[in-house]
């Protein structure tokens, strides 16, 4: 059998490898992130919640995941 | 009986409720939810305080320990008004992303804005502050800006459209309460849209001096966060900013050099 | 929903009574029933304050128009606990002839000790004070001794038996607040009877002040009767000390001059 | 018929005049005033509410009533 | 002999004199020439306050009385150092007009920027403040600006080349003194060019305060101009001044709650 | 040209000297002799300081190393008036007892009585201090006494015959200046003889402040002795008091809250 | 003879009249005041000192006089 | 040859010994002390300068040597 093809893209701020050809909404499944609990912003674009698996993510794409945590 | 119980009855006198770019607000007190040693003690603090609105912080998704920082896995966004912050932003394009990544969650358009000049005493960079809050306010963000206590920024920051301007008492996480009460007077009497003290405040009678400025709401985070008690310390907070705004409401009497009787001088004894 | 009702709920922390004399105080706010426009506002001041102990003088029959006058036509004793103030004496036989006419009415033996110095500041003659609590005190009397602020004045009328003592914030009528917060945490640091601060207040935060100091509990008058609107000044009161009760047993954040953050330094975007 | 001898006494700092044997309690009621409502003292003397009968006002007396009154 | 002659004698010490832009002040002291009431009491006060550098403004010849007004007609040029403001501009441009007048004068190249951005508090308008600076600096002017007590905005006037920053201690006019020590402190703890302190002082103690902070010198006018005797308190301020600055670099003791004797506890008799 | 030299003239206005029992004093500034690290810098510091009175305590001759200690060996009693107090005496008898051994000493009938009641703030005994003074009253003595900032005890030790009454500022080494302006005042208001304030004052401003409540000197010891650079701080003292002194007789301008602009607003341009 | 052509200018905020032709110097010494004490601002431009007689006012010319008065 | 008698005296609070029938003045200068710079009390009597020859220093008496020292 074959390999899939993997690619990599800055997730937070960190290299991140992934299956190629994923969609955002496949990308938090395998984080094991709630799509209601994060906002995703790809290549500086932010993202609306209802179309995460209309977009691929591909090789070099910047993906920041962020919520809210505690502040002042 | 103990004394505990003596702010147990519901007062009788009341205020007109607090509202906020058209958000009506039951307390005048506004917390942060940061700087807890643990959740459930923020969670029991910030209900002890009476607060209604909290103010959060919008950061990376930690994906290494998720489960535990999200505020959302303890804050009931039904039973809170969550007020995104812009806290650690430098410039007028980084707060407006943060504004923008917060509203994205879908709660609400408000956005308290923080745009910081001083990374050592956080005090806010003014002009572009005025700048983010225009850009936020064309975008139909309702902002509720963090300033310093000029007057003239205040001035420029409601002409940007913000909902509130949100002066500091003293710079954030100091605790030295309000320094400067001839400017945040001149600040509330001039402004038409609330005038929220953010940041600075230490202790209960902070609170209270504050809330008798006349300004319309308070804000804050480490002094109930930071107490031995934050329980105990953020009920003594709700107390205190009730009883400011009670005092400010009933007109203290004059204060005077001299002495005056409280016990009549006429019917002595020979 | 009205801001009003952000202190309707009992809070849950509790606060050990205060008891002076063997008798235990609901509140740890004393009021006067001196300088009110009418007995109406103040009967609803009183009891808006919270109080339960209130302090009455003692004075001639008015024989033109007795009716109105006597303070028991509008205060029930078995409402409120009297405590006769001897206000006006300038000498200690003075005093202790107004404590004794006061003990006859027959509510109680406890005594507000007053024994003024001067006319003008209403500032109390320290030995003559301490020379009638001797007096009091050995014929039965439970006395509550206004006091300046003097520490050393303090431990003299501990000795001389005093149930509790009662050092001025500020001068009777001044409403100028807490002048010298150092020496009242002396006091109340060195002394083992309750200190109760008497006179001074002129609004909420000052009360708030005061309790942070650590005081037992604080009694005022004018504060309330001469605001504007005395039964809401009274509300804010109540408030006002139970805030500043609370923030004194929470422990209160550090002050310092530099700024600390409040929301997360870590986790910001690229 | 005769009439009744009067004296004078100084009440509550004042000269007054009332018909000579009176005992205290009948001066409270001559003056419209509850026993329960106020103190009496008779020549620097504080007298027991229940004993109220048994003095009896002479001349030149000097008779105090006192009661309270708001103050702080 | 006369307690005046208190101060007649040179002190030992000595302190290096203060540098602005290049010129050296022999006073740490700089006072206004306005609202005097005569011309001659202006002179006598200037002269009694040691002060070598003053401010003027900058008028139109009233042509009906010309004879009278110019300030020329009674300082000595060469007596004194005149620093020109903009007292009364409200945008950069005309800050901007106003300084190429007065330097027209052909004095000097120093002006004291002022650009005013609210009526009622005088307070400046910072963003105008720091564009007129740039301008200025760049046409070559030593600016010294009059700004308000905010650290950020000091930093950008020093980005922009001022030669001194001049916060102020509270409004114009106002006599309030140092409202904000930490600002105050916080300002020339971070600045490498001078910082004077303009405005708000009200008395020689507020004079000593302000130089305490550290600062390099302080500016006023009403404080003399309106005292009852001008000369008298022009050498108040001159003492206050000097005092100040003295006990900053002698450093002071610590404050402390706790007393200490300042005679042996030893060698008392038995 | 140094800024130090801009205290350096004559001041043209005078100020009517201080007399106390009949002895002028040059200065209004009294020092302590207490607490130097050497003879060398407590002569310098006096010296600066201006003072022609001094004070010296009483005590037992150290039989191991006489020759060091005794302050005459440093001081020369031609050149400053030696002021002896009674400090460490806890009761009005030893402090006469001390007291008598200082007028044996053959130098002058004055002496600074001290009966301290309290260890640990050293406050004084506001009874004993007045037995006391009567006592030493009656024997000659000119007696000026340590008090604190109690106008009835004020009045009592101007009655016992005490040629000054010298309340307080804050507890003695404390350095926390004048906490209590309104108490100061209204005893200055009130007495006859010279009121000094001894004790408290801990940097150049406190002398200021304390001067401008109209009082006719100070009295310090530690707020030099302690300074980093007591002789500094000395010559820091001497001008602060004079400039205090000074803005006190010169009569300071009105604070108001709002601004009032010192340059005209008339005659600026199109 | 003939008479002089008049010109009206507006000069520290108000009109005034004065003879065609006439330079700054001249219109200073008019006005009785000396060159040295104030600043010339002709039609918004600030004249060098010693160039006054090379500028000659003409007809609606705006002329700002100004000088140094006691300030803060 | 016979030896001196010796006594005991309390001075500054503590015991000291010295040769009976001295005065004081001879005290004094045996602990090589400048009268002018002390004030002597002996047992409890403060003493005139001049006269510290009169006074002969016996068995158990009390001496109290004080001076001026710094302070506050």
């Amino acid at each position: 059998m074959n390999t899939t093809e993997m690619i990599e893209i800055r997730l937070n701020g960190k290299p991140h490898d992934l299956a190629a050809g994923q969609s955002v909404r496949e990308l938090l499944e395998s984080l094991d992130l709630h799509p209601g609990m994060v906002v995703v912003e790809l290549n500086r674009e932010i993202l609306e919640r209802d179309r995460y698996d209309e977009f691929t993510i591909g090789e070099g794409d910047t993906v920041e995941l962020v919520h809210f945590v505690g502040g002042g | 009986m103990t004394a505990s119980q003596t702010t147990s009855e519901a007062p009788a006198v009341q205020d007109e409720a607090l509202e906020v770019g058209g958000h009506t607000l039951t307390s005048r007190l506004i917390v942060g939810t940061g700087k807890y040693a643990t959740n459930e003690v923020m969670v029991d603090a910030i209900r002890a305080s009476g607060a209604d609105m909290v103010t959060v912080a919008v950061r990376r998704v930690d994906l290494d320990r998720t489960k535990e920082e999200g505020v959302l896995h303890h804050l009931d966004p039904k039973e809170f008004f969550l007020l995104a912050n812009t806290a650690g932003c430098y410039t007028a394009e980084d707060a407006v992303r943060y504004a923008r990544l917060a509203r994205a969650a879908g709660f609400n358009e408000f956005v308290k804005l923080e745009v910081i000049g001083d990374e050592t005493t956080l005090l806010p960079d003014v002009q572009a502050t005025v700048d983010a809050a225009k850009t936020l306010s064309d975008e139909g963000f309702k902002v509720m800006a963090y300033t310093n206590d000029d007057l003239v920024t205040a001035l420029r920051l409601e002409d940007a459209g913000c909902v509130a301007v949100m002066p500091l008492a003293s710079p954030i996480g100091s605790g030295l309460g309000v320094v400067n009460p001839y400017f945040i007077r001149e600040i509330k009497r001039r402004l038409e849209v609330p005038v929220i003290v953010d940041a600075g405040v230490g202790t209960a009678s902070d609170a209270c001096v504050t809330m008798e400025q006349g300004v319309d709401g308070v804000l804050m985070n480490t002094a109930i966060a930071a107490a031995d008690d934050p329980v105990r310390m953020a009920h003594a907070m709700r107390s205190a900013v009730w009883a400011g705004r009670s005092a400010y409401l009933a007109g203290r009497m004059p204060s005077r050099e001299i002495a005056v009787p409280s016990s009549p001088t006429a019917g002595m004894l020979d």
